[in-house]
């Protein structure tokens, strides 16, 4: 069938539009729906990933009108393995979430699943699509569905955090927009191919220079690079664990796929690069966001408050790998976006079933967890490895074609972020493994009987399993870097 | 920004690039490709309707957005009615006690005013015709400015309307919440429905003129009829979205009260 | 049309976006901010926006301020602000 | 050479991998568990043992499982040195077992499953680090090692171990990101691949101060081989139950620190390259400040446990300071001396083990008197000592003595004078003990009753028999091991 | 002088949607109530309407509706020339622009209820304090 790379977005979408109508007839079956519309969606980028790693990009015409009429769906390597990683996070955390959600959003579970699918069609629509402005269409229903989600979190300060997610997110938004309209007004195109050819006439505009950064500027904020950063670990801390386990693993990393999509697919590479003041700066701008993500994570006392300036932390090393200028360092950035959207996932996972048994994750709440929910503790812990980059997680590769990347240009400094960062990381993970390790000192005062006494109740086994088979997986990727790279991210940036 | 704009082609130039790359062709090939004159409707509805279908989501996401944050379906523990004959005001604080609304009594708001005739009656004759006229933006919106949008706010601020012209009881009472979840949900399903029929008729997603054996009528009007459906589905989706948003921010999620 | 008028609907944008910002009492707010739109929408008119205006008119003039005034019903009307 | 292709090394390594799920699943049975361990680790020295001729005949056996980039992914190689190593190691797990039986639950410890579960990742490890083919399964390796025994050494948890535990990683993972992962991935990036090659990968990419600071990058971030000063972990570690101490911070631990640095100065830079640049003496300084002050620190402790480990710290960069030598004769010393040191030292842990399980006591004034009760154990621990001196009748004098020829084989006089220091040093730390236990008297000790024998358990006393006989063996019948060494380092 | 005026004549509109953006900016990060915030937040969205529609004007054309188009058909006879219509593909995508602003604008609307429900005043500096308590 030709028509899966829009399966991939419409699915979910139907999936919400019919579930908004069954709520009304019977709630239970919102549930089995969403399954399903994600369900086709995994399906459908998993036959789009074969059949453009085995016969190049895909095009699709909606309407069928030709490119710079109608809105195309481009699809490449890039965009397909991304697809299927969204979509499959996705439909895994959905299983993962059906207690949870029950737990958290009481009567409005339904109402959760439906906007969990918007959500996801916004990000997948931002992944498949090749026009720009369809782009902010998208990114604004992610927006949107985002922020209600937050606010459905935290009772206290779920809608502060929420309001101010809505501010900053639609400045990024409409700079956005507004890079884009620039573009129209110097092209007056909004196909990205087209505009690609169209702008090699104009390279020393000014117009263009400023579309340019505009929109950089706009996915920044979005994507919460330093110093834009502020928003977010508001904002992903107090939302839903059901919902922050896909927002936070998902949405920073579709932004970078949209800045890399930008600079690979409009700009060039070479306009960007002709230059290299900016592109310095940036490198330099994601070592701090680096160092400063990991400093920031090591003064937090709460488990999620601390995971979300790790993903600040993140967006430095992809920003940072992007801006490299060299072909190791955007390997290394493209790897990231799958790597560190399955760790991020994947540790998640397993904070979502710590909060599902103990409902709060500050860091002195944890103690002697890892006997009482071992299977959970060992998710956590893999993802714990990944993200300071032990192999053979797949955090580790990743980084290694950054630093790699880094030595390449001389940006040494980087280099000595992401080690620095690693570091970091160590510490603070294995503060973490401390606190859950050992059993809270009251116990500890009795004799070592006192630690077999620790009772085991895990997360419900759905949980368990989505956590288990990604942790696992998170190896698996590791160890296949080798043939991702080989036959997505090099034949890709060729 | 500022910087920006020197290299700007001057204010309402027809030669920059912005009007003559894509824009002639959508002005000049509109009428070939789909038989309607408002190049706007076209190009929102058929050359860029999946962006178009999007907004609608969009839309459907702001009212479910606002239902989820606000929706309280606890109620409210102090009631106050008011007894028609006397004007005597009866104010209960037990929250399950509950009083026959009918000829006697009539529910009333905390902050209350008298209701004002002059406004009733001018609101209820108005009403029907801002409705009317909200469903010919809809339906004409080939040809004149307007459309499902436009049409379906319309509509839904004539619900506003009564909401205020009464008070909110009035509208929930007469349409209810489901009905107008069903609407919103109905109102993208229909754009999204017409769109992915394309899809088993042989056409990519949203190709109209696929839809030719289905409808009845000139096979060239095919992308304007298809257009006029989803421009309906929109209508829909909006005109519920609009009450619902405003029902939940005024009354707080409860839907008792509110201006 | 006549560049004057739109210069003078300019003007006009701008003075109301900016005591709309500025003034204390929120309905205040409310009330200028549909203004805004309404010029706003005039302003579209004149350069030949016509679907844009007749949406910004209905949804920005319209819509928006209601729900304005509906959550400032449920809020409070005071401000702190001073005037900048 | 010579390579064949077998999947042999992987089930080496994945034997005891594959059997931690058994362990977990019969954690109320003891006796189950326990012999799931025996059975996995004579699979696993069968495997090793199975591979020996081949690689004694010149061989090499050789698997690639991941390669993520040219020269770099996750492959195994057998050759000597790693042959070495694994045998060392195998061979002493299953006696190691044996030990950690009786010891355990002779003190009834909580926890037991996931203390052998980890200690057979630690293995498997282990294994992996000597059959890697290339610095970054090393590299990996190593990793998977230190957090495997993380829960080993902060076992009991409790406030002691807490601060133990956090000193381990600091060192061990802190230096390894810090410095080693640097200087790999900028090898690779010099060069283009990691893998081990007898000549060294660098072609003359390297200014000498490069390669200096490269070097050292190496040196001090395999910090599992105690080099000064990033050592202190290891007495901390020994807060951590005995059979641990024995295996991992005698043998399997540290020797895979010392072990990654000797295939890194033979394997990636080569000797030529550090003899041209002259390098090999900037790591011998180093190594024999550490051996001095090592030994001098370990004549001040009283507690036999941190006694040792000082020791081993003292001990281990012999090993370095022997392949540093850059001297056929040195490096045999040096590489031999991983073997002959595992089964000394692992011997005198066992014997402090043993009297910690049998008496309680910990610290080595206590201990004048005991060689009387307890006669076998402090025979092992006089043989254990011996062998850390490096006199005969054990193995140790051996590789001692191949170090001295190596020092005036490479005319390094002042280094010899090191070496012999060191070993007065050594005597005089260990002799005394032996000596209290046999001919000294304990407080409670009264003269006229015959004193009565209260060795600890068997499982306790025959493992450190076993390793003290070998440790003799050895010293008769060295052949296999240097054979082992001269086809690996190609002398 | 005598060049800039013509520049500023050419593109005051460029200039003024600067400055309303500028405006609505200023209201989101300086002033201290969120509805005021949510008002600069329309302000600014609106600007960036105002520059999209600017780029659509062309001088001496007209509405982008087809004229004498009814029959359907028969339009093919005439002509049509794209100079004589403004631009409408900045039209659609600012419809869509306005309806997502709506869109965040109820929300947001929502959001500030929901705030004052819980911590009875939206002055952000009272919020602040609320929340350090």
């Amino acid at each position: 069938m030709d028509n899966y790379p829009v399966l991939i977005v419409v699915a979910p979408l139907l999936a919400a539009l019919f579930a908004g109508l069954a709520v009304w007839i019977e709630e239970r079956l919102s549930y089995p729906i969403a399954l399903t519309g994600l369900a086709i969606s995994v399906f459908s980028a998993f036959n789009v990933l074969m059949q453009v790693i085995t016969s190049g990009p895909i095009q699709y015409r909606m309407a069928g009108w030709a490119p710079p009429m109608g809105i195309e769906y481009r699809i490449d390597l890039l965009n397909a393995m991304v697809l299927l990683m969204v979509s499959g996070i996705g439909l895994l955390n959905l299983v993962a979430s059906y207690k949870s959600v029950k737990q958290e959003t009481y009567d409005r579970a339904p109402s959760f699943y439906i906007v969990y699918l918007l959500f996801m069609t916004g990000l997948l629509g931002v992944t498949a699509t090749g026009d720009l402005f369809n782009l902010y269409v998208l990114i604004e229903i992610t927006s949107l569905t985002s922020y209600a989600m937050v606010a459905m979190g935290d009772r206290d300060r779920g809608p502060l955090a929420s309001l101010n997610y809505v501010f900053i997110g639609v400045i990024g938004a409409s700079f956005y927009l507004l890079g884009v309209g620039y573009l129209y007004m110097q092209t007056g195109s909004l196909n990205m191919a087209d505009v690609a050819i169209i702008l090699q006439s104009h390279q020393g505009s000014s117009i263009v220079l400023t579309a340019f950064i505009l929109c950089i500027i706009g996915l920044w904020i979005k994507m919460a690079f330093f110093p834009m950063h502020v928003w977010l670990p508001n904002a992903y801390s107090y939302s839903p664990i059901a919902f922050a386990r896909v927002v936070a693993p998902l949405m920073t990393k579709v932004m970078v796929y949209v800045m890399i999509r930008l600079m690979i697919t409009v700009f060039g590479l070479d306009y960007i690069f002709k230059s290299p003041f900016f592109a310095d700066a940036v490198v330099w701008l994601a070592s701090v966001a680096i160092i400063f993500g990991a400093v920031m994570a090591l003064a937090q006392k709460n488990l999620k408050k601390m995971l979300t300036y790790i993903i600040v932390c993140e967006i430095g090393y992809m920003v940072g790998g992007a801006w490299m200028g060299n072909q190791l360092g955007m390997t290394g950035a493209i790897l990231h976006i799958l790597n560190d959207a399955l760790m991020t996932f994947a540790m998640f996972l397993a904070v979502g079933n710590i909060v599902y048994k103990l409902k709060d994750v500050e860091l002195s709440n944890l103690t002697g967890l890892f006997g009482k929910m071992p299977w959970t503790m060992a998710g956590f812990v893999l993802a714990a490895f990944s993200i300071i980059g032990v192999p053979p997680t797949c955090g580790f590769f990743s980084k290694w074609y950054l630093i790699l990347g880094a030595f390449e240009k001389g940006a040494y400094h980087f280099a000595a972020a992401l080690v620095i960062s690693s570091l970091i990381c160590a510490v603070l993970f294995f503060r973490v493994f401390e606190i859950c390790f050992f059993s809270p000192p009251s116990e500890n005062s009795g004799h070592k009987e006192s630690h077999s006494h620790v009772a085991m109740a895990e997360a419900p086994i759905s949980m368990l399993i989505v956590s288990g088979f990604v942790s696992l997986s998170l190896i698996v990727v590791g160890l296949y870097s080798g043939t991702i790279v080989n036959t997505i991210i090099i034949p890709f940036l060729k | 920004m500022l910087y920006g704009t020197a290299d700007f082609p001057d204010w309402g130039d027809p030669s920059s690039p912005a009007s003559t790359h894509l824009s002639d062709y959508y002005i000049e090939k509109t009428i070939e490709d789909t038989q309607v004159p408002n190049i706007v409707t076209s190009v929102l509805a058929d050359y860029r309707g999946f962006d178009t279908m999007f907004e609608t989501a969009v839309i459907f996401t702001a009212g479910l957005a606002c239902f989820l944050l606000l929706r309280d379906f606890r109620g409210k523990k102090e009631r106050f009615y008011r007894h028609k004959p006397t004007g005597v005001i009866l104010h209960i604080k037990d929250g399950k006690k509950i009083l026959a609304v009918g000829k006697e009594f009539e529910h009333m708001d905390k902050d209350w005013v008298p209701s004002d005739l002059i406004i009733k009656t001018v609101c209820r004759i108005l009403i029907p015709f801002i409705q009317i006229y909200a469903m010919y933006v809809v339906a004409h919106g080939d040809f004149s400015p307007g459309g499902g949008f436009q049409g379906g706010v319309i509509f839904g601020s004539s619900l506003i309307l009564l909401a205020i012209s009464y008070d909110l009881k009035t509208l929930v009472k007469r349409i209810k919440e489901k009905v107008l979840g069903i609407f919103a949900a109905l109102g993208v399903l229909i754009y999204v429905g017409i769109a992915a029929i394309c899809m088993p008729m042989g056409g990519n997603f949203l190709d109209y003129s696929k839809l030719a054996p289905l409808v009845p009528g000139d096979p060239h009007h095919v992308r304007a009829l298809g257009m006029l459906g989803v421009e309906i589905g929109v209508g829909f989706a909006v005109m519920a979205v609009m009450a619902i948003i405003y029902i939940n921010i005024v009354s707080e999620g409860r839907h008792d009260e509110g201006l | 049309m006549y560049w004057p008028i739109d210069l003078i609907v300019l003007t006009f944008v701008i003075l109301c976006a900016i005591a709309a910002i500025s003034v204390k009492d929120l309905l205040g707010t409310a009330i200028l901010f549909g203004a805004y739109s309404f010029m706003m929408c005039l302003l579209w008119a004149v350069m030949g926006a016509v679907d844009v205006a007749f949406t910004e008119a209905s949804v920005g003039a319209g819509v928006s301020t209601v729900f304005f005034v509906a959550a400032v019903f449920r809020t409070s009307r005071r401000t702190k602000d001073s005037n900048f | 050479m010579e390579t064949i292709i077998s999947i042999k090394p992987l089930l080496a390594v994945l034997v005891s991998l594959l059997v931690i799920p058994a362990l977990i699943s019969s954690s109320d049975k003891p006796n189950v568990r326990e012999s799931w361990i025996f059975v996995a680790g004579a699979i696993t020295l069968l495997l090793i043992l199975s591979m020996l001729p081949a690689v004694l005949a010149g061989k090499q056996i050789a698997l690639t499982l991941f390669e993520f980039a040219p020269g770099a992914g996750i492959a195994f190689r057998v050759d000597g040195l790693g042959m070495l190593f694994a045998i060392v190691a195998a061979s002493l797990y299953i006696v190691t077992s044996i030990y950690s039986i009786g010891y355990m639950r002779g003190l009834n410890e909580h926890g037991q499953t996931r203390f052998v579960s980890f200690f057979a990742l630690a293995i498997s490890a282990t294994i992996g680090a000597a059959f890697s083919a290339n610095l970054l399964t090393l590299y990996l390796f190593y990793e998977i090692l230190s957090l495997a025994t993380y829960p080993l050494v902060t076992h009991h948890q409790d406030e002691t171990s807490r601060i133990a535990g956090r000193r381990y990683l600091t060192f061990i993972l802190g230096t390894s990101i810090a410095l080693v992962l640097p200087a790999m991935i900028y090898c690779y990036h010099v060069t283009g691949t990691l893998e081990f090659s007898t000549t060294g990968i660098f072609t003359g990419q390297l200014s000498k101060p490069a390669a200096t600071v490269l070097l050292l990058m190496f040196v001090f971030g395999f910090a599992k081989a105690g080099i000064m000063p990033f050592h202190s972990w290891l007495p901390a570690a020994m807060v951590a139950p005995t059979p641990v101490s024995a295996l991992l911070h005698a043998v399997a631990v540290v020797k895979v620190g010392v072990f990654s640095i000797v295939r890194v100065m033979t394997g990636i830079f080569g000797i030529d390259l550090l003899s041209h640049f002259n390098l090999g003496v900037v790591v011998m300084g180093i190594a024999s400040v550490t051996i001095l002050v090592a030994s001098c620190i370990a004549l001040s402790q009283d507690e036999l446990k941190r006694r040792l480990a000082y020791s081993t710290i003292s001990q281990l960069s012999y090993i370095v300071f022997g392949v540093a030598l850059l001297s056929p004769q040195g490096q045999l010393g040096g590489v031999i001396h991983i073997a002959m040191h595992a089964f000394g030292k692992i011997t005198l842990f066992f014997c402090a083990g043993a009297i910690y399980v049998a008496t309680g006591k910990k610290y080595i004034s206590q201990m004048s008197g005991l060689g009387k009760k307890m006669p076998f154990t402090f025979a092992a621990l006089f043989i254990g000592a011996l062998g850390v001196i490096g006199l005969p009748p054990t193995g140790g004098f051996y590789s001692k003595w191949n170090l001295i020829l190596g020092t005036l084989e490479a005319q390094q006089t002042i280094f010899m004078i090191v070496l012999l220091v060191s070993s007065f040093l050594n005597a005089f730390y260990f002799l005394p003990i032996v000596y209290k236990g046999f001919f000294g008297k304990s407080e409670e000790e009264d003269d006229n009753i015959p004193v009565k024998i209260q060795e600890a358990n068997l499982c306790l006393v025959i493992p450190l028999m076993i390793t003290a006989g070998i440790s003799i063996v050895l010293f008769f019948y060295p052949t296999v091991f240097v054979n082992l060494v001269k086809v690996g380092l190609g002398i | 002088m005598t060049d800039l005026l013509p520049l500023i004549v050419a593109k005051y509109n460029y200039w003024l949607y600067v400055i309303l953006m500028m405006i609505g900016l200023y209201a989101m990060i300086a002033k201290n109530n969120l509805i005021k915030k949510v008002v600069g937040m329309n302000i600014f969205q609106t600007a960036i309407i105002l520059f999209y529609v600017s780029i659509g004007y062309k001088k001496d054309a007209t509405i982008p509706i087809i004229q004498n188009a009814h029959g359907g058909h028969d339009a093919h006879a005439a002509v049509i020339h794209a100079i004589d219509y403004i631009n409408p593909l900045p039209h659609v995508l600012m419809l869509t622009a306005i309806v997502v602003s709506v869109a965040t604008f109820g929300v947001a609307m929502a959001l500030a209820v929901r705030i004052y429900q819980r911590y009875q005043t939206l002055e952000e500096d009272e919020l602040r304090m609320r929340l350090s308590e």
